[in-house]
């Protein structure tokens, strides 16, 4: 039988290693799956590299894993937004390592990882700074600027239901990065605000399917 | 002569954006122009975070954590909106789907490059969001920004100064003083302030204008700016 | 206001050119654009390069494309089932050009077109007949083929309702390439069971958004 | 000595694919492994066409047109199932999210090359489908094929002389004789049907073989094949 529900976030989490580089779902605190990445930072792992869009607000969620020093670097577009001060600490006192990446080369990136894609070409970046030491080729006249892939070994992402096969779906914006990060990593680990019966979800509807889903965690109702 | 307010600019931009286009705005200034679009256009208002056809809330609409906009502000959605992940939703970006991007600049040189996402005496951590993906794949590039800093230095440059957005990328700049296009010809401006002579603008401007035979007085209602409770400018408002 | 209904097949797909790249949805009979196929069909349009997964089945929809001589070359994985008489008569006399491309290449291709990918690497194909001719490289110890993106001037795919701003769902498995081909064009033309109003289908469930449809035409009822 | 037929080729592939495993099987005789699936397993099958959770369809079960399978047969959904397009399917496969996927072939050889797409005298075209995409996608390849040839030619060959369509790609191979996985050491038999030495099995095949010390009979249910009206062969049907 597939049984992919956990009890707690902790549970969830507990194998997680040294050194893993983690996809993190969420756009700003919406769609943030802050209570996995709580767990995390708990277990004082390090090393991690994380890969998501902006540096967390305050010291929760992905800003708890940069305070409690689980972070080596982190891969993300836009990582100030109001209240980022753990990260703006750390980057300014030189102990967090930033690469910065456009927040489409990013979801391109990392579904490159997601679909055996080791390498593709784009425009965004041609002529900027954050085209530096990357390879430029042209193409129908226009030059475009080789990304590589990106691949975690974990994901963590929120979802508003789920079922024990790991079927997902979301709801309005917190969708985001879920389920890009979602499909990216060789584990991945989702937190849900309810999990259904298996076969409540309409096939139809299924925004991930559970075959990029390796553990479901119930925890809190949505806008609870 | 009296500049245009921030309303006003984001009111000239939404009167350039013809019905039943695709519309992404950027963080800071350019999101006012949502507020200002003609009735009697169906325009879809694209947000990077994966939504078609949102719209500002309504004065008193509840708003809900989950529906928020790329400047992670609570938004409400039209009917016939939709969606998407971000990868989809940058496919859209970056596959040239969208009609048109509105944003921001520090600033914009004569050859259309574009500089909005760093600046060079800056000690904190860059930011580059959406921005340089929406240069290259919008179909036309709109910027709103005021005609000069506030050092009276002007933001329409002959070369630009610091990191670039994008290149050769900018079709049309709205500031506080004028409307300029960038055609094969260079730049052209298409309407100026009244009071405002064109050698007066040239001298506001880094680069080389030229005053376009058929050009207008840049006429907009007024649109006072409330003042609202200030707060920590957000990195990437510009 | 966005309004992007047509009354008839013959109408949708009136201002299709010659020598046109045209994508066409469906996976052998199922959610095939039949209709708007024929349509095309009837004005004797030329020169035409299909891109679809299959080489239709007896003398309708992509068959009748081929049968009334509009189709110059054929992008397709799979082009002989039971009934692609008219494929297999044209092929053998020469008369069409064949591209053989794999299934999941064909998608990616059009997926990059519509992506703003120019090209991308795939281990799909390396060492094959189908990799003659492509450029190989090799990242991380494993080679790969370098493949270009599909664009098309016209898509043409089935859905089962849409609505005025171009917005589409599926019905099961006529999903297939129908989503893919509507991204992948300049001008996409869609052919659904059902108009609804605006705002009936939930934007949570959406799976083509309107942004990548031109025109929608009522047709049959599904499975009528 | 009585070589297995395709529902007991079936049946030993099916009996090999653990709890929880999502499989993909090729058109042709893999699509009947389906029917063989050991009740006490959840085994998540998936179809190129965007299927994931697929059955066949119990006895007097009405067939749905909308809803088929990669050989264009009509098929049912379990609960837990999802619908998605070809990219994301073929994501799923080319990303290796699959667990196993079984295919067909004309020829293995010895160090896992996989023809299974085109014969050398065919006139007509070719088709490859989702073959190519499949053998590297997929975490294992299980081949399901006939020991020998109606001729008595080996399928299992020292190297492929037909056009390929992956290198070194097998894992293991389901004949109607034997189970033979391919190791770092060579083609190695686990399991033979009683009645076959193994010298006889050498001799029915091309590549070099190494009998496994702990290997076992392979013993199967009785499962006759019925007769089904015939109809042409599908190209891809091996």
């Amino acid at each position: 039988m597939i049984d992919k529900r956990r009890q707690t976030a902790d549970e969830a989490v507990a194998d997680i290693k040294d050194g893993s580089t983690v996809l993190i779902g969420g756009f700003g605190m919406t769609g943030e799956p802050r209570e996995l990445c709580s767990a995390l930072a708990a277990r004082k792992v390090r090393g991690l590299t994380i890969v998501t869009n902006n540096a967390g607000s305050g010291e929760f969620g992905i800003g708890l894993l940069m305070k409690q020093g689980c972070v080596d670097k982190i891969v993300c577009s836009f990582p100030r937004v109001p209240g980022s001060v753990v990260f703006e600490e750390l980057y300014e006192a030189g102990k967090l390592e930033l690469e910065m990446v456009p927040q489409g080369t990013i979801a391109e990136r990392v579904r490159a990882g997601a679909a055996g894609v080791p390498a593709f070409f784009t425009r965004t970046s041609w002529g900027t700074p954050l085209a530096e030491g990357k390879e430029v080729r042209t193409f129908d006249g226009k030059e475009y600027v080789m990304e590589r892939a990106i691949r975690g070994d974990v994901a963590l992402v929120k979802a508003y239901k789920g079922d024990r096969w790991g079927n997902l779906v979301y709801a309005k914006s917190m969708r985001n990065f879920n389920p890009v990060m979602a499909m990216g990593a060789d584990l991945t680990i989702a937190q849900v605000s309810e999990i259904v019966e298996l076969g409540e979800l309409d096939p139809e509807h299924v925004i991930t399917p559970g075959i990029f889903v390796n553990r479901v965690v119930q925890l809190e109702a949505l806008n609870a | 002569m009296t500049p245009l307010n921030r309303n006003q600019m984001a009111w000239r931009v939404a009167h350039d954006i013809p019905d039943g286009s695709y519309v992404n705005l950027g963080v800071g200034m350019p999101l006012a122009v949502v507020n200002f679009m003609p009735d009697d256009r169906d325009i879809v208002f694209h947000s990077e975070n994966g939504l078609l056809g949102m719209r500002d809330l309504k004065p008193g609409e509840e708003p809900d954590s989950e529906l928020v906009n790329a400047g992670k502000r609570p938004v409400r959605m039209l009917p016939g909106g939709a969606f998407f992940h971000h990868a989809d939703s940058f496919l859209m970006i970056r596959g040239g789907h969208l009609d048109f991007a509105v944003l921001g600049a520090y600033e914009v040189a004569e050859n259309g490059d574009l500089a909005n996402w760093r600046l060079l005496d800056s000690k904190s951590a860059p930011a580059v969001g959406g921005a340089m993906d929406l240069v290259y794949g919008a179909k036309k590039v709109l910027v709103i920004c005021e005609h000069n800093s506030k050092d009276g230095s002007p933001k329409i440059v002959k070369e630009a100064k610091l990191p670039l957005t994008g290149r050769e990328c900018v079709s049309k700049i709205f500031t506080d003083h004028a409307v300029i296009e960038r055609t094969g010809d260079g730049m052209v401006v298409r309407e100026m302030i009244e009071g405002l002579t064109f050698d007066e603008l040239q001298d506001r401007t880094g680069a080389k204008l030229r005053l376009a035979n058929d050009w207008k007085p840049l006429i907009t209602p007024d649109l006072p700016v409330e003042e609202r409770p200030s707060r920590k400018k957000q990195v990437g408002e510009i």
